[in-house]
């Protein structure tokens, strides 16, 4: 008998688990509830957002697959296809910051590599609490740590990413992580469980206790042996993953497997589940010969194990040697642990007996799904009221939101990370998009990942458009066009309606983005309950996007980098106002306002033409123009990377009207280019009534802005630069923030 | 002319090595598996960054006694050309075919940047017609070149230091950033000259090193 | 005075380390070594005081150890 | 048997690792720490026999330290 302690313990619902019995015409036993609890969870089921989900636009010419396997491919031509997803790991990285951030990277990974592509690039988006929160440190030193220990190993580069510190964070960080890689169109591997008596092979690191969920764990009935004190933390271990990577690349190209899969969340059970259903197929797994490191462990904590850097194959039957030589080679283990059956239930033996008899599709697609209530929140309106805000010096103001948490330099976090292995990083960290070119190929890819979580919060529609759009824009500001994008959507809990209302019109508004601008989502992950004390975290979706760039790389730059080029702002010019703005926030410590309007019909088209004005090298410099408004998007232009030069800038504030508005309002649909003037006519050409305004000429060592012929921002580039430089490492080596 | 990059467990650097021979004409990169032992079909061989074994216990401590080291050690003892690069680097000091040892940065954490060398010897396989100033990428967390006095005094003497860093990013003694042994064939190197053969990827200056060879063994 | 302070992974927690160690041991040809669990010590000199084996712990507890994986404990070197 | 292997770094020899925990005590308001130095050590299960202690002073010896810069001690554990 399952009592209600059981289910609460397990998180099921009493509707829930009674949907379960009655298909399954009896009571399930206590190892079948751990398994009914881990599928029908939030994070392997999607119960709250499927339905949601469902609105995104996932199909497009290029789309090879979709979401709903491990990760999305993208087909970029000549035989040859992308494949990425992201996916969270904020829980774990709270509690163990190197090691939660550290399996987050080892997990997508595997997301990429079981589809049998090599991994080429990762980018991480992170959110974290106020620096003077007592946590943040040591979360953001951590996180990074992880982050870089784990990818530096394996030997990805870690080329992008963006971080953002804000107090809805403080006790719920963020931490996503995407990864890319490259394969052939034909050589694309699936996570299907077909043909009937196929073996099942356990492939990689042996299962211990780790992850295991704390709660069920320390219940008496799993174990007969005294609860004893075990952290539930994973812990990666890259080096076995290079090998796992290696040994899985060699024997896909052997012909001798028909589905493989990582283990991910919910490890063995929810991989060998997930094949079965793919393929509508059973499957026999004797568990009690998959490899173990700990004694005494049971059939619930070995199906609940989260170990890390395992792997789940169904080979052709007889060639079981073939793939246990290529495991070998590699000094890995693989063992047959079952096999395909034709009757649909999904069975486990432990020892020679049944612990689990469950029907495949009661696991997979008639897990329970909700419509949950939404309603607008009381406070919205409000929110989206903006006070009136005194406008005080913009060289104070510019220098102080050059040297915040949000827009200081993020070297100290990328040149941890090893952002050059592969040999193929054509535009390092710290510009718009990364660039890695694709080995074998006349191909390049561009990666961005995005997210504004103010603008969401103000106006979750508007705020989702405008991450798709600024993603596609940053892509475009390198010369690529945007093929595919994976997003990550962070929310508070479901169960509130002005949390599920916030997550529908995201997504709602995500979904404009892409399909204004041809952009499928073709993977991603959803991460709710994001809250502590009942703060929620604010609406964060993240979104990377990759763009494809083809032939020739163009010659672009994100600084100035030489005297005598002219500037200018492409697109549309600020009108919006300052609502949701950085500079409030930051300056002001106000989230306020309406967030920016997006158009995307003139979004779409500034891309096109920008893309065109970088591959034609009608452009030195492009630099999107978004967070911190126009005023902070061409201080950054002056700032050093690397070898370039400091240059400074003397012009004149673009538009009219509202100063305050014009320097630090974030109106989408602009960029800042700067080019050679006697290209002005061919740029003109090319941006065909796309408004061109003219900012001035870069040259000597200050950013001077006038407005009318009034004095508006006058300051040192030295200045500028030591406050963007040096405010992360003089935090990090632990001192307060430098304001 | 057959160059072999030896693969161990944990290597990353390896495809990109023999990528960047391969661009070399003259050259052609060969792969070297680490539970191998034959090198008759080599000419040079490079070991690669990475992290072998994990790099756990030290770096490059438990790569040294893979089969195919022991054949490295007596190619090298006959005198031909062996090129270690950062993983690659630490693997010849546990070996002790180079002097010293390779701990952690001074500031503990892993670093990846553009560095500045200073070529002191071009009189070795690797780095003949190498300019005196390069601009190479690094990126590890243990290239803090270490050794007592005497073997300071001594490599210093015998002019063993190849390489210096400009500007020290890890704290290595004497700024050292790459050695060579006193018979001149055996160099290794924090900095990744592999990663610096294309324009497009950070400049050029680690062509030098394969074309250097292609002069030695021509 | 000197303090010892020993450092280890919690039992249960994969000790990546230790298993590399383990096959680099097999390889050299000890094929016994059944298993290796790696562990760091800190050898601290602190002022000498009552208090001061409590002081080092709150050491370990806030900075040495890792308190959600690891485990310590704290030994007076004569 | 269980043996450990206590690895640590030779007088003299430069501890980067063991001057940042130094300065993080200090950071964290233990001011009298005067001194720190890290080290490692390894727990080892091998077969029993007469010399046991002695086959893991050869691995010491070979593997686990590395002589340039750090030298071991071997203890067997109850
Ligand atoms: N927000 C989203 N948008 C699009 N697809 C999604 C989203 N969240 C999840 N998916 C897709 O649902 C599938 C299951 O994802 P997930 O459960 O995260 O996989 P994993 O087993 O790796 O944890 C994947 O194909 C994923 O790409
Ligand atoms: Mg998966």
């Amino acid at each position: 008998m399952i009592t209600a302690e059981q289910l609460k313990k397990h998180k099921l619902t009493a509707g829930e688990y009674g949907h379960a019995r009655d298909v399954l015409g009896r009571e399930a036993s206590l190892t079948e509830l751990g398994v009914l609890s881990v599928m029908w969870s939030e994070h392997c089921s999607y119960k709250s957002s499927r339905k949601h989900l469902a609105r995104l636009p996932t199909t497009g010419p290029r789309v090879v697959i979709g979401p709903g396997e491990n990760a999305g491919v993208v087909d970029v031509g000549d035989g040859w296809c992308v494949c990425f997803k992201m996916e969270s790991h904020n829980h774990p990285s709270f509690i163990e910051p190197r090691q939660g951030a550290a399996t987050g990277v080892g997990g997508i990974l595997r997301d990429v590599f079981t589809m049998g592509a090599r991994p080429i690039a990762a980018l991480n988006s992170l959110r974290f609490g106020r620096p003077e929160h007592p946590k943040t440190r040591h979360l953001v030193d951590g996180v990074v740590s992880g982050i870089g220990g784990y990818g530096n190993c394996f030997g990805v580069p870690t080329v992008g990413g963006e971080v953002v510190f804000d107090a809805s964070y403080d006790g719920n960080c963020l931490v996503n992580a995407f990864v890319v890689g490259t394969m052939k169109r034909d050589a694309i591997f699936l996570g299907l469980a077909t043909g009937i008596g196929n073996p099942v092979i356990y492939v990689g690191a042996r299962t211990g206790r780790d992850g295991i969920h704390g709660a069920t764990m320390a219940s008496d009935e799993f174990s007969d042996k005294k609860a004893v004190e075990r952290p539930t933390v994973q812990v990666g271990d890259p080096f076995q993953e290079k090998l796992l990577l290696e040994a899985c690349l060699e024997l896909m190209r052997s012909d001798a497997i028909v589905g493989i899969q990582d283990m991910g969340a919910a490890g063995l059970t929810s991989s060998s589940v997930e094949m079965a259903g793919r393929a509508g197929n059973g499957l026999l797994l004797e568990l009690d010969k998959v490899p173990l490191r700990e004694e005494g462990m049971t059939p619930y904590e070995l199906l609940l194990s989260e170990s890390q850097e395992r792997m789940l194959i169904v080979a052709k039957q007889g060639r079981e040697e073939d793939v246990r030589k290529i495991f070998d080679k590699w000094d890995l283990q693989a063992v047959v642990i079952g096999r395909v059956t034709d009757d649909g239930i999904w069975r486990c033996t432990w020892h020679g007996e049944e612990v689990c008899a469950l029907p495949v599709p009661l696991l997979t697609d008639e897990a329970p799904k909700y419509d949950r209530p939404q309603a607008r929140p009381d406070w919205q309106d409000a929110v989206q009221v903006l006070p009136t805000v005194t406008a005080g010096d913009a060289s104070a103001d510019l220098l102080a939101l050059i040297g915040s948490p949000d827009h200081c330099s993020r070297e100290w976090i990328w040149s941890r990370y090893d952002h050059q292995v592969g040999a193929a990083t054509v535009i390092r960290p710290g510009s718009d998009a990364a660039v890695v070119r694709m080995h074998d190929t006349t191909k390049a890819i561009a990666l961005t990942v995005d997210g504004n979580s103010r603008h969401v919060y103000l106006d979750p529609v508007q705020g989702g458009m405008g991450v798709i759009a600024e993603g596609a824009r940053n892509l475009a500001c390198v010369g690529a066009v945007a093929v595919g994008a994976t997003d990550n959507l962070n929310f508070g809990n479901p169960e509130r309606p002005a949390i599920m209302w916030q997550i529908a019109n995201a997504i709602d508004g995500l979904a404009a983005g892409c399909r204004a601008l041809d952009v499928p989502i073709v993977s991603g992950n959803v991460s709710l309950y994001n809250e502590t004390d009942g703060n929620a975290i604010l609406p964060t979706p993240t979104v990377a996007m990759v763009g494809l760039i083809e032939g020739e790389l163009p010659a672009i730059g994100a600084r100035l980098g030489r005297a005598g080029l002219e500037v200018a702002v492409i697109g549309a010019l600020p009108t919006h106002g300052v609502g949701g703005s950085s500079w409030l926030a930051r300056v002001h410590g106000l989230l306020r306002g309406k967030p920016p309007t997006v158009d995307l019909v003139a979004e779409k088209a500034l891309h096109t033409a920008l893309i065109k004005l970088v591959r034609e090298g009608l452009v030195e410099v492009a630099h999107d123009s978004a967070d911190g408004g126009v005023a902070l998007a061409l201080a950054e232009i002056c700032l050093p990377l690397r070898s370039d030069a400091s240059v400074g800038l003397v012009g004149e504030l673009p538009g009219s009207g509202d100063r305050t508005a014009r320097l630090f309002g974030e109106d989408h649909g602009r960029v800042v280019i700067a080019y050679d003037r006697h290209q002005a006519p061919a740029i003109d050409a090319v941006l065909a009534g796309i408004p061109r305004t003219v900012v001035g000429i870069s040259g000597g060592s200050r950013l001077t802005l006038t407005d009318a012929g009034a004095p508006v921002i006058d300051v040192a580039i030295d200045a500028l630069t030591a406050r963007w430089r040096d405010a992360m490492p003089t935090y990090l080596a632990g001192d307060p923030w430098p304001v | 002319m057959n160059v072999g990059v030896v693969t161990f467990p944990g290597s990353n650097c390896d495809a990109d090595f023999r990528r960047a021979i391969d661009r070399v004409e003259g050259l052609r990169a060969v792969a070297l598996w680490h539970k191998d032992t034959d090198l008759s079909g080599v000419d040079a061989v490079v070991l690669p960054g990475g992290f072998s074994y994990g790099d756990y216990l030290r770096c490059g401590a438990i790569a040294r006694f893979s089969p195919m080291m022991q054949s490295v050690a007596r190619f090298a003892a006959q005198g031909r050309p062996v090129l270690g690069v950062c993983n690659g680097f630490q693997i010849l000091c546990e070996a002790h075919l180079l002097p010293g040892v390779l701990m952690q940065n001074r500031d503990l954490s892993f670093l990846c940047k553009d560095v500045t060398i200073l070529v002191e010897r071009t009189d070795t396989p690797w780095t003949r017609g190498l300019a005196n100033k390069l601009v190479l990428p690094i990126a590890h967390g243990d290239g803090n070149w270490q050794a007592d006095d005497e073997t300071v005094k001594r490599i210093e003497g015998d002019g063993q230091v190849v390489f210096r860093y400009q500007s020290n990013p890890n704290g290595a003694r004497n700024d050292v950033a790459g050695l060579c042994n006193a018979a001149r064939n055996v160099v290794g190197l924090m900095p990744h000259p592999e990663r610096a053969v294309d324009p497009l990827l950070g400049g050029t200056d680690g062509l030098g090193f394969l074309t250097s060879l292609v002069e030695v063994l021509a | 005075m000197k303090v010892r302070v020993f450092v280890g992974l919690k039992p249960g927690v994969l000790d990546p380390a230790g298993e590399a160690v383990k096959g680099g041991l097999h390889h050299l040809g000890y094929p016994d070594v059944a298993s290796v669990r790696c562990g760091k010590f800190f050898d601290l000199d602190v002022a000498d005081g009552p208090d001061a084996e409590a002081r080092v712990a709150k050491m370990a507890d806030q900075l040495l150890a890792n308190p959600v994986i690891e485990s310590f404990r704290v030994e007076v070197l004569p």
